[in-house]
């Protein structure tokens, strides 16, 4: 059943059950910001942190597949688990090259990044 | 006098304190369910279905209102406190989607590590921290329109599919996290640790500072 | 009875209109009824009676989990829980900041807060928090108004989130969390964002350097933290607190902390990484006032700065509570805990269990007496410098740590607890603990012997003026 | 003097050079130290330029407390003046004292009775240890421990004490003046000002086994804001500071006056680390912690010289008689110069006379003053924490400074 079918046979539906559908919807929204923060943001550091909501946004879909889908066992936490690490070590080569970038051309602006010069 | 005052009281927080000793160790020195039993019966309060769904509806709207935050705030700072908010709400999400141990690691990896790791960054790459780059509107409406029909188009399709509506059952112990991570997922997981060293080194590597010629 | 000075006696009165004036008048009213009370040197005994009947009460009511009458009834035991923690937790600050107070004045040859109240300055700590309360309320005119509001409750709710998981009993516990500890854990690290914020928000260099200090000190802390409450974990193979504590009810051998030599360290490294954790001296290089003037809460006044410091008495207590759960035998006494069953389960036996065989009286003991040694430390060590801080970590504490995670995996393996080579360590550890606690004792009687002579004769009685 | 110069000459903002500290590229920051900051013991101003936590530049600011102590003492009588030399250092107020006098009196060639000059030794000799005490207590301050400034100023208290029986005074005694001593000794001032010799002398070591060779402490401060015996003669540093830097130089031996010539003392110099039990390792010869260990050692070195003052002290008259009465003198048409060891430094005091009873023109030479000014040179490279570490080894009272 979907979710508009739930709200429709659901005589309130904010207190329907809470299914997958909802998680999705939730993930497909932090995405979305995700990626508007990176196509926006023209501050290196900025743009990082839409990675992280991207990233976030698929960690919950992870999870949440794998506490909705039968017989999943261990693996979408599992897979969830290696995301955050992956991000961790993204956030730290990314703030390493933040900081040469900044080092070199004396601002963080990434559009400013097109000289190719170091 | 001064003595005798010290004295009384001594007697008087003895005297009380001997009262809470009792009552407090009468209370601890009797037999009861075991530790894991009474946990799974609190634990039953909260699958009700009404708490559950106004536990995740608050938790989405803020996680909600946090990515918000993060996408129209211009100062980095700030941008990065709203993502602040936007892990933690996550990692309630994580605890109510029966993952505590995800949740808990994300609390530390994320909220107190890379969190830490970025705003080090904006402190390093900014002339002042309080320093903003201005965008053009253009570019804004642009990234709006685009990001708007990918979110319709993501949820049209999310809501067209069919998803199982109940939970499966039982989720999975820390323990038996630990244990697929030791033997299924070996591979992937020494992967990892290998993928955490290398950049460690290449972080070094970038940040270090030019020897002089 | 000697007579104070009093805020408005013989001295123009504040003029206030509105609000300000009805919140004056009522101000000045319980003041003029209650400090003759509250003055009066008596007036000591009702407080203490009044906290310990409503703490008698409580546990009364706590009691009663264990009768099947609460268990039927999970919303009535949270509630009592949750009131039952929010009370404790701002009792924690307020006594531990005056205790502070008595133990830093003891240490320095005064006699510490001696005035507010009746009875040794016992109301000094909730005078303050009604000055902190009543003081003007500051933001910084460049400062980030959202930040610098919020920065403050970031810093407070994490702590006070932590108690969720951590139990004082075996029951005595809100949730048996399954990732107990690393929540406990993921709550403290998260404080850090709290100093960045404050610091960042206000606006000012002083603070940026303290908050970019702390967040240094914190991020690299963690590790070797972390790796020292793996070993217990790992010899427990547990996650959860109160199993973590109840694997320790066999007496004074039995805690963790006296298993293997390893652990014996990794307690040690655990207590000096999480005196860094809670910007404790001698890490106390945040806020750091010789260097920074107050670190990160340099601009903070009133009540938010007061929050600060809640926060961190708070997180004391609980790193304390965390050492005394994973390494010094949790709620458990010195003595094995089947001993106490012979007692038999009549209301008086069961009563007598508790005081000697464990309980939450117990972990509270323990708990205060390693916040005890931080006080200690805090007014003894001068302060690290940030390079010696992160030396310390990265090249003394993080390879220690990971040596005696390796070290004591080894000894798991190949010297299980039941050879004679591991009772023997045991017991060798064991009886190194008790002595180190008895020499404590005796240096804290000697000291208690000689209080009067460390005044000086001299200053005291011989000298004019004196 | 030094701020001027500094500020008018943009160049010595010279660019430290960052490339041998290996770290990461950053902005620079620029930081107001003081004049309203715990550590700078009273209203020193420092602009600090720092790359992180590293110093690149300090520039000292001073001023905020002159008081044109010295143009007021161009109007007044001596013996009038001595209460404003009591407030240029008012942590060392008898030194200051003493070294005026002496200045006036060689001046006008009095001649001070043999008891007076055994007081005056006693006093000044008190009043280094009260002072030396002040410097230990918030030295420890500055580093963040607490303790040892109680303990400080617990037995500077039994000082100030001795110091009342005598003067009736405990901070600003004006107590040794012209042709000699205010004031004799009450009864009995010798027996506890005895006493106390012998409850104090055990606490130095005390103290030392408390802070001078507590582990963080020494790294904190060991290697620290190093000064070559050449630059600190350069520089004209004085005192602790410049005995720390291993120079065997105390006008006490040097140029004796009041008769200091009578006692048996040492002069404590800063030493390396490793070259005796008693310093540690990791001291170098004029680092932050030999400044301070000179000041430690120095309180043994007046205890002795109290002792035998006290041992051997003459009768007969404080003051010279016809002083009893009125202090007014004739200052000769004339000018003189003359420095004394006060705790800080070497203290001179410059009088010209022109015949009548008020100088032509009084100037003063501060010990702290002259330290102070080597503070921008020797912070330059350090850490923030340092700065409070160099400044509280230097040991500056900012009245003696700004006068």
């Amino acid at each position: 059943m979907s979710a508009f079918g739930l709200y429709a046979s659901g005589g309130c539906c904010l207190l329907a059950q809470i299914g997958l559908s909802h998680y999705l919807v939730l993930a497909a929204i932090l995405f979305c910001t995700g990626a508007f923060v990176m196509m926006t943001k023209r501050n290196a550091i900025g743009l990082l942190l839409g990675v992280e909501l991207v990233l976030n946004a698929c960690g919950i879909n992870l999870v949440a597949l794998a506490r909705y889908h039968p017989g999943s066992g261990a693996d979408g936490q599992i897979t969830a688990l290696f995301v955050i690490a992956l991000a961790a070590a993204e956030a730290a080569v990314a703030v390493a090259l933040a900081t040469n970038f900044y080092k070199n051309l004396r601002t963080i602006d990434v559009d400013r990044g097109d000289t190719l010069r170091g | 006098m001064t003595k005798r005052r010290g004295l009384g009281f001594g007697a008087m927080l003895l005297l009380a304190g001997g009262c809470c000793l009792l009552a407090c160790a009468a209370a601890h020195g009797q037999d009861a369910a075991p530790a894991a039993e009474q946990a799974a019966e609190v634990g039953q309060l909260y699958d009700h279905p009404v708490v559950e769904s106004l536990l995740f509806y608050s938790l989405a709207a803020a996680t909600v209102v946090a990515a918000l935050g993060v996408c129209i705030a211009r100062d980095i700072v700030r941008m990065a406190i709203w993502l602040f908010v936007t892990l933690s709400t996550v990692a309630m999400l994580y605890f109510l989607l029966a993952a505590p141990f995800l949740g808990a690691i994300q609390l530390i990896v994320y909220a107190g590590g890379t969190l830490v790791l970025l705003v080090f960054g904006v402190m390093l790459t900014s002339r002042s921290p309080w320093i903003r780059f201005e965008v053009r509107p253009s570019e804004l409406l642009a990234a709006g329109a685009a990001c708007l029909v990918l979110l319709v188009g993501l949820v049209a399709a999310l809501l067209r599919a069919e998803w199982p509506e109940a939970a499966a059952g039982e989720s999975p112990r820390v323990a038996t996290l630990g244990a697929e991570l030791l033997t299924t997922y070996l591979v992937p997981f020494e992967a990892i640790s290998v993928l955490l060293l290398v950049v460690m080194i290449a972080a070094a590597y970038l940040v270090r500072q030019e020897p002089k010629e | 009875m000697t007579r104070f000075w009093t805020p408005w006696e013989g001295r123009p009165r504040p003029h206030y209109s509105g609000l300000s004036a009805l919140l004056a008048g009522l101000g000045r009213g319980v003041y003029r009824v209650a400090a003759p009370v509250v003055r009066h040197r008596w007036f000591a005994a009702p407080v203490f009676f009044g906290v310990v009947v409503l703490g008698v009460v409580f546990v009364w009511l706590c009691g009663l989990f264990n009768e099947a009458v609460l268990a039927d009834y999970p919303v009535l035991r949270d509630l009592l829980v949750v009131t039952g923690l929010a009370i404790f937790v701002s009792l924690v600050p307020v006594f531990c900041i005056w205790w502070e107070r008595k133990v830093a004045g003891r240490m320095q040859s005064r006699c510490g807060v001696m005035r507010v109240g009746g009875w040794h300055g016992w109301a000094q700590s909730p005078a303050d928090g009604i000055k902190c309360l009543t003081k003007e309320d500051l933001v910084p005119d460049d400062a980030d108004p959202v930040l610098f509001r919020l920065a403050p409750y970031f810093a407070l709710t994490p702590v006070v989130v932590a108690f969720v998981a951590l139990p004082f009993g075996t029951y005595w516990v809100f949730r048996h969390l399954e990732v107990g500890l690393i929540f406990v854990l993921g709550m403290l690290g998260v404080e850090v964002v709290a100093v960045i914020m404050a610091g960042w928000a206000s606006a000012s260099k002083w603070t940026v350097f303290g908050a970019m200090r702390e967040a240094c000190q914190m991020v690299s802390y963690e590790i070797p933290l972390g790796i020292a409450l793996l070993l217990p974990v790992m010899t427990v193979g547990t996650l959860n607190l109160a199993e973590i504590g109840n694997a320790q009810a066999g007496g004074w051998h039995t805690w963790l902390v006296f298993r293997s030599p390893f652990l014996f360290v990794a307690a040690l490294v655990y207590f000096i990484t999480s005196l860094a954790s809670c910007k404790r001296a001698p890490f106390d290089l945040p806020e750091g006032e010789s260097e920074l003037v107050g670190g990160y809460h340099t601009e903070y006044s009133g009540m938010r700065w007061a929050l600060f410091f809640f926060a961190e008495y708070v997180a004391m207590f609980v790193v304390s509570a965390l050492a005394v759960i994973l390494f010094f035998g949790g709620w458990n006494s010195v003595l094995p805990d089947r001993w106490g069953e012979v007692l038999g389960d009549g209301y008086l036996a069961r009563a007598v269990r508790g005081v000697v065989f464990g309980g939450p009286l117990w972990f509270l003991v323990k708990s205060f007496l390693l916040i005890y040694v931080q006080m200690w430390l805090r007014w003894t060590l001068p302060r690290i410098r940030i390079d010696q801080v992160l030396y310390a970590c990265v090249q003394v504490m993080l390879p220690l740590a990971m040596v005696l995670l390796l070290g004591h995996t080894l000894w798991e393996l190949w010297l299980p607890p039941e050879l004679i080579a591991a009772r023997v360590v045991n017991v060798i550890l064991a009886v190194i603990g008790a002595g180190l606690l008895l020499a404590a004792l005796a240096v804290i009687i000697r000291s208690r012997l000689n209080a009067r002579r460390l005044v000086g004769y001299l200053a005291v009685d011989l000298l004019p003026g004196a | 003097m030094t701020e001027i110069s500094l500020q008018s000459q943009p160049d010595l903002l010279v660019d430290y050079d960052r490339g041998e500290q290996g770290d990461v590229d950053t902005e620079e920051l620029l930081i107001n130290m003081g004049p309203q900051h715990p550590s700078t013991h009273g209203v020193l101003r420092i602009v600090l330029r720092c790359d992180g936590e590293m110093v690149l530049e300090a520039v000292p600011h001073i001023g905020y407390l002159h008081r044109c102590a010295e143009k007021i003492g161009e109007s007044l009588q001596p013996f009038q003046f001595i209460p404003y030399t009591d407030r240029m250092d008012y942590v060392a107020g008898m030194n200051q004292n003493q070294g005026f006098a002496l200045a006036v009196e060689k001046l006008a060639g009095i001649a001070v009775p043999p008891r007076a000059q055994y007081l005056r030794v006693i006093f000044g000799e008190l009043n280094r240890i009260a002072s030396h005490l002040v410097s230990f207590g918030t030295y420890g301050l500055d580093m963040g421990a607490f303790t040892p400034f109680l303990y400080a100023f617990r037995e500077r208290e039994m000082v100030l004490d001795l110091f009342e029986a005598a003067c009736g005074a405990r901070l600003t005694y004006s107590y040794l003046t012209v042709g000699g001593t205010t004031h004799d000794l009450p009864e009995g001032w010798v027996d506890r000002c005895l006493e106390f010799c012998d409850y104090f002398e055990p606490k130095i070591d005390e103290y030392n086994d408390l802070l001078s060779f507590n582990h963080i402490f020494v790294k904190r401060t060991a290697g620290v804001g190093v000064v070559s015996a050449g630059d600190a003669v350069r520089w004209g540093l004085s005192g602790p500071c410049l005995r720390g830097s291993g120079v065997r130089w105390d006008l006490r031996k040097a140029l004796p006056y009041d008769g200091y010539e009578r006692f048996d003392f040492d002069i404590p110099i800063g030493r390396p680390g490793g070259s005796d039990r008693t310093v540690p390792h990791g001291v170098v010869v004029g680092d932050s912690w030999c400044r301070y260990f000179v000041r430690m050692e120095e309180m043994k070195q007046s205890l002795r010289i109290v002792r035998q003052a006290l041992r051997d002290l003459p009768g007969g008259d404080h003051i010279v008689p016809k002083f009893k009465k009125n202090k007014t003198v004739k200052l000769p048409d004339d000018e003189v110069y003359l420095e004394v060891d006060n705790p800080r430094g070497q203290v001179g005091f410059y009088v010209r006379g022109d015949g009548s009873a008020i100088p032509a023109r009084v100037k003063a030479r501060g010990g702290s003053f002259c330290n102070l000014s080597i503070t921008s040179h020797v912070v330059r490279g350090c850490l923030i924490a340092d700065v409070p570490a160099i400044i509280g080894s230097i040991d500056v009272v900012m009245g003696e400074v700004d006068r």
